[in-house]
């Protein structure tokens, strides 16, 4: 018995991950959110820009990441348009225009925001090295169409804004280690304020970046979402996502918990 | 002498009186903005000139400030948009090059009034050639270079160098041979970085190394890329390895391909070999992504002996968790030099824990100046850009 | 000279790249963006030796008749549906964002989500406390998923309501995550680092050129 | 059109999620499907926002520009329009991949390899040092700065402290070159007691994002894909 369940077939696990996500998929339940630091910062950050400033979005999310990175890029950019600060939004990974350029138009569509005046999607240039410095010295030499195909230079605006000079702060949204390349590039070189949204695999890896001051913000996964929706007083994808997740936590652990149970009465038994 | 008190009287009276009717006058007067000057911006590349003012009081009156430049003496124009009142400094970088630019600041204050400074000299922008901002950098990076050049120097005839036990590597040929008894294939993955990733150089070595080892037991060595530019670097890597032991027969030129260069779809097709080839052995070396725990786990699944490496430290806890044996960070990279025992990697490795030594000084200064107050060492790490 | 004169051009631009990282001047960083250039000019050539390289792989497996070999034509069709449509006509073309909408972005994701089977798979059988290491793994590991959740701190409040703070759950998770995983990844990234620029610094030199391959 | 995508992906989504139970024709046609369309996408995207972009068009220009020098009505966009000329070095140098196909002229993809390489490494050295050693060595000591001046809570210097001797311990879990004997094996013990927490609570940390995505794969099976049945 003991054997059986420490040799437990991993499809029996598979199947009990699948039961506890797709039930409370079917049967939403609330729970309360303290908001964490990292996110009230860029929440902050965000509140106290004028209108008028100029956030960049760097959608570093592939398609197959979009769970946590699109709740936060909707909270955020919601945000912004509410407050009248405009987003320039680009992407490092290949697969992503498509994906970003869709979310970027329903949420502006959502706030009335126009394209071109209040946002523009620059879209993908190969190279993330090369993009990032190139940035630094002129957006247009890099992009110098934008997704549409439209001239940057004669996008309105773009008028005033030749590099990271004149970007208040540059938003990481990202699954990859992304962040890491803008912070050495764009911030360490260029100095442009920088904040991310991460998926929940890399977040260990940013905190120390946000002790070194190099990150003023960060929002971690699904908690970081629901946070900021909880800041902004509207609860979404993020809050949602959030609850169904705690079930597979406690199983998972609960599972581990059993494992563990049955290896020290076995170790018990045979020593 | 009495000519002479009559006269200080006076002016002390005039005096006081005037900064009377300065303090208490209705009307606030405005001070102009002081000490403009205009420089050509430091450490840049010559498109820029930097215009400093000094600051003013909170309680001023001035709502904002404009600049205004001239070029080779022509007509004052404004540039660039409306400061706030904090500002006491304006990046011009919209400059033409080769050209003299002059400057005023005009002060705005809440009546709408503009006050204008005194009007700068004349400034042509220039490039520098070294970045002052980057000497400590520089510095660093020379007595590194140095530190790891004097080791690779002084190991380069020494044919035993000491390199401390790396248990992943020890299970190199215990893999190898556990294939080759139970003839199946050996599988390497060297991760999603491109060829300019040092850490893909880095597992490219290490599979030189196993491929001599495969060569010699004929066991197949499979490697699916997922970087055109890689592929055809291994390939003439695996080629050299299996002439260099003498069996360019054994070398099959289609065992290292092409897969995809997306990320999952490689993963698909990675998983998808792993449950149909059931390799006895799986390599998975370089920079790794999230798709590492779907080959890990995969690979873990068809109970083959599974050796990773990855210099992605986010990655590390599920190879840890799903591999054998794993190669931690920095072990990546010795890996090469443990696998040759070439003296000049060998001495590199010595170079490198020179190198950490360096970093523990710096930080045992460093935290023990900081506690009496000096921070100059902090003050030299500081980036900038 | 066939080895020598390409670890030449590896040391020039080697050291090139380093001087503009030094150097603001607007003439090294014109140098250094028209290399950055290069690079992606030069890596599509490589592209298409590869997609020769995997088409070879699939017609051989179709002509000997390999175990599965009826896939390889799937690749195929795949591979010229995009290439046929996407080459010609961008990749803005309805067809070919439509296939990529709705066949590879899912797969992605799919692929991508059986990591939640697989971490509670790989969670279960590696988290035994066989030894201290083990333990401390697995510890903190519960920690952390504990405090990740709202629910964390809401036991925590329920069954702790004595200590003087709440929301110890998450705190402490916080707490590991910035101290004890902080330290720990800080000394990885030193390590790491240190072997990347001894690694660099054999590779300008010439060092390590196995690379190259083999040969005169 | 949306409703035939939405089963496509469905159906797609449920023959990768088959793989969990084992492999079989509906992952292998899914699996290989993947391949192909993935291939086919990034050669759409290397050639429309590499190849024609930064290569071609500059070229072209030039070419036209150079043709302008000729007849002779050179304007000053024409004149830095000849810069473009310069991209027949990346071409070229691309070129010689192709190298590779007659087994005697092998060699040359030599040169793309090692000026690439080049490149990489060269602009590793200085960036590595500044945004990982320079930076995580001052973010390592910058709270003791704010110790001196006494502005640093109980808790904030035990966790200062805590962090210089887990880095140094950590780091010389990596010393290559001597023996882990005496003092070195004790410090490098604590080392790896550091790293394991560290990798747990790493661990533990990322459950919460691959959930979140197989909840979003859930839900749209359940809710976009079933929803449009019943």
């Amino acid at each position: 018995m003991l054997e059986k369940i420490m040799n437990m077939d991993r499809r029996v696990i598979f199947i009990l991950v699948a039961l506890v996500v797709i039930f409370p998929t079917l049967v939403p339940v609330r729970m309360p959110i303290t908001v964490s630091e990292p996110t009230r910062n860029l929440y902050d950050f965000i509140e106290t820009l004028p209108s008028g400033s100029t956030i960049m979005i760097a959608f570093d999310y592939g398609p197959s990441s979009l769970a946590e990175p699109e709740p936060m890029a909707k909270a955020v950019m919601q945000h912004c348009f509410s407050k009248g600060i405009k987003i320039i939004g680009m992407t490092l990974l290949p697969n992503t225009p498509t994906l970003a350029h869709k979310l970027m138009r329903k949420i502006a569509a959502e706030n009335n925001a126009v394209y071109g005046e209040d946002y523009v999607f620059l879209g993908y240039r190969p190279g993330t090295l090369q993009v990032i410095l190139g940035m630094g010295t002129d957006i247009s030499s890099v992009f110098e169409t934008d997704y549409e195909n439209k001239t940057v230079d004669e996008i309105p605006m773009m008028e005033n804004i030749t590099n990271y000079d004149q970007i208040d702060l540059l938003l990481d949204l990202a699954s990859g280690s992304t962040t890491e390349a803008w912070i050495i590039y764009a911030n360490t070189r260029y100095g442009v304020k920088i904040a991310a949204g991460v998926t929940a695999v890399i977040i260990a890896q940013m905190y120390p970046y946000l002790q070194t001051g190099q990150l003023i913000g960060l929002m971690p996964g699904y908690l970081g979402a629901a946070e900021y929706e909880k800041l902004l007083n509207a609860p979404g994808d993020g809050t949602i996502g959030l609850n169904t997740a705690t079930y597979a936590h406690l199983l998972i652990i609960g599972l581990v918990i059993l494992g563990n149970i049955a290896f020290f009465i076995q170790r018990r038994r045979e020593g | 002498m009495t000519y002479n008190k009559t006269f200080i009287c006076i002016t002390t009276c005039l005096l006081i009186f005037l900064c009377g009717t300065y303090a208490f006058s209705q009307e606030p007067t405005f001070s102009t903005p002081t000490n403009v000057t205009a420089k050509d911006t430091p450490n840049d590349d010559g498109s820029s000139i930097t215009v400093t003012w000094d600051a003013v009081p909170e309680d001023s009156g001035i709502t904002g400030y404009k600049i205004l430049r001239n070029t080779d003496s022509g007509e004052f124009e404004e540039i660039g948009k409306q400061l706030k009142p904090t500002a006491t400094q304006y990046k011009d970088s919209e400059i033409e090059k080769g050209k003299t630019h002059a400057y005023f600041v005009q002060a705005i204050t809440d009546s709408e009034a503009l006050v204008n400074s005194q009007q700068t000299e004349g400034v042509i922008a220039t490039g520098q050639w070294f970045h002052t901002g980057k000497t400590s950098l520089f510095i660093a990076m020379i007595i590194l270079c140095a530190a790891i050049l004097v080791s690779i120097y002084l190991c380069r005839n020494n044919q035993d160098v000491f390199v401390r036990r790396i248990p992943g590597l020890e299970a190199v040929d215990e893999a190898i041979g556990r294939a080759t008894e139970m003839g199946r294939s050996i599988l390497y993955v060297l991760g999603l970085g491109g060829v300019e990733n040092v850490a893909t150089i880095a597992s490219m070595t290490i599979l030189g190394q196993v491929a001599r080892r495969t060569a010699d037991y004929e066991t197949p060595l499979r490697v699916p890329c997922n970087d055109p530019i890689v592929l055809n670097v291994v390939r003439e890597m695996v080629k050299t390895s299996y002439l260099d032991e003498g069996r360019p027969d054994a070398y099959q030129e289609e065992n290292i391909f092409y897969l995809t260069g997306d990320q999952f779809a490689y993963a698909a097709g990675v998983d998808g070999m792993m449950i149909r080839e059931k390799p006895a052995a799986v390599f998975l070396q370089g920079t790794f992504y999230a798709e590492s725990l779907l080959m890990a786990e995969t690979g873990n699944s068809i109970g083959a002996i599974q050796i990773a490496g990855t210099d992605s430290e986010h990655q590390l806890p599920f190879f840890i968790a799903a591999c054998d044996y794993t190669l931690i960070g920095e072990e990546l990279y010795a890996a090469s030099a443990y696998l040759s025992k070439e003296p000049m990697l060998l001495g590199s490795l010595r170079g490198q824990d020179w190198g950490k030594i360096v970093i523990f000084v710096t930080i045992i200064l460093g935290v023990t100046l900081e506690l009496f107050g000096i921070n100059w060492i902090t003050t030299l790490l500081q980036s900038v850009r | 000279m066939k080895r020598q004169i390409p670890l030449a051009f590896c040391f020039l631009f080697g050291i090139a790249m380093i001087f503009t990282q030094f150097s603001p001047h607007s003439y090294s960083q014109a140098v250094y963006k028209e290399v950055i250039n290069w690079g992606l000019i030069i890596s599509p050539f490589a592209m298409v030796l590869a997609v020769v390289t995997l088409i070879q792989t699939h017609v051989t497996r179709i002509n000997l008749r390999t175990e599965h070999w009826q896939y390889s034509l799937i690749v195929f069709v795949g591979m010229i549906v995009m290439v046929l449509i996407g080459v010609p006509f961008g990749p803005q073309n309805s067809i070919v964002e439509w296939l990529y909408n709705n066949v590879q972005v899912p797969m992605d994701a799919t692929m991508f989500s059986l990591l939640a089977f697989f971490i509670a798979s790989a969670a279960f059988r590696a988290f035994r406390a066989r030894s201290f290491e083990a333990f401390l793994l697995l510890a903190t590991a519960m920690i952390v998923m504990i405090g990740n959740v709202p629910v964390g701190d809401l036991v925590w409040n329920k069954v702790m309501s004595w200590m003087p703070w709440t929301d110890g759950a998450s705190w402490l998770r916080q707490w590991i995550l910035d101290v004890l995983n902080n330290a720990a990844r800080r000394g990885i990234i030193l390590g790491v680092s240190l072997g990347v620029i001894s690694q660099s610094i054999r590779i300008i030199l010439g060092i390590e050129r196995s690379y190259l391959g083999g040969g005169d | 059109m949306e409703i035939i995508g939405i089963w496509v992906a469905a159906f797609l989504t449920l023959c990768i999620y088959s793989f969990l139970y084992r492999d079989n024709p509906f992952y292998r046609f899914a699996e290989h499907l993947f391949v192909g369309i993935s291939v086919g996408y990034i050669i759409i995207i290397s050639i429309h926002q590499g190849v024609i972009p930064l290569a071609w068009e500059p070229l072209s220009e030039a070419i036209s520009a150079l043709w302008a020098e000729i007849v002779g009505t050179t304007t000053p966009e024409t004149r830095n329009a000849l810069w473009g000329l310069f991209r027949i070095l990346p071409i070229a140098i691309g070129l010689l991949f192709f190298a590779r196909l007659s087994s005697r002229h092998t060699w040359l993809i030599r040169y793309p390899i090692a000026i690439l390489i080049g490149f990489g490494a060269g602009v590793a050295i200085p960036n590595v040092l500044q945004a990982n050693i320079f930076a995580q060595t001052r973010g390592t000591i910058e709270p003791f700065a704010a110790m001196n001046a006494g502005t640093l809570s109980v808790l904030d210097t035990f966790n200062a402290v805590l962090i210089v001797i887990g880095v140094i311990c950590t780091l010389t879990y990596f010393f290559f070159s001597v023996e882990h004997r005496g003092p070195i094996n004790w410090l490098s013990k604590v080392g790896i007691a550091f790293l394991m927490i560290g990798f747990g609570a790493a661990f533990g940390n990322t459950v919460m994002g691959r959930l979140a995505l197989l909840i979003h794969r859930v839900g749209f099976l359940l809710n976009d894909w079933m929803g449009s049945i019943f």
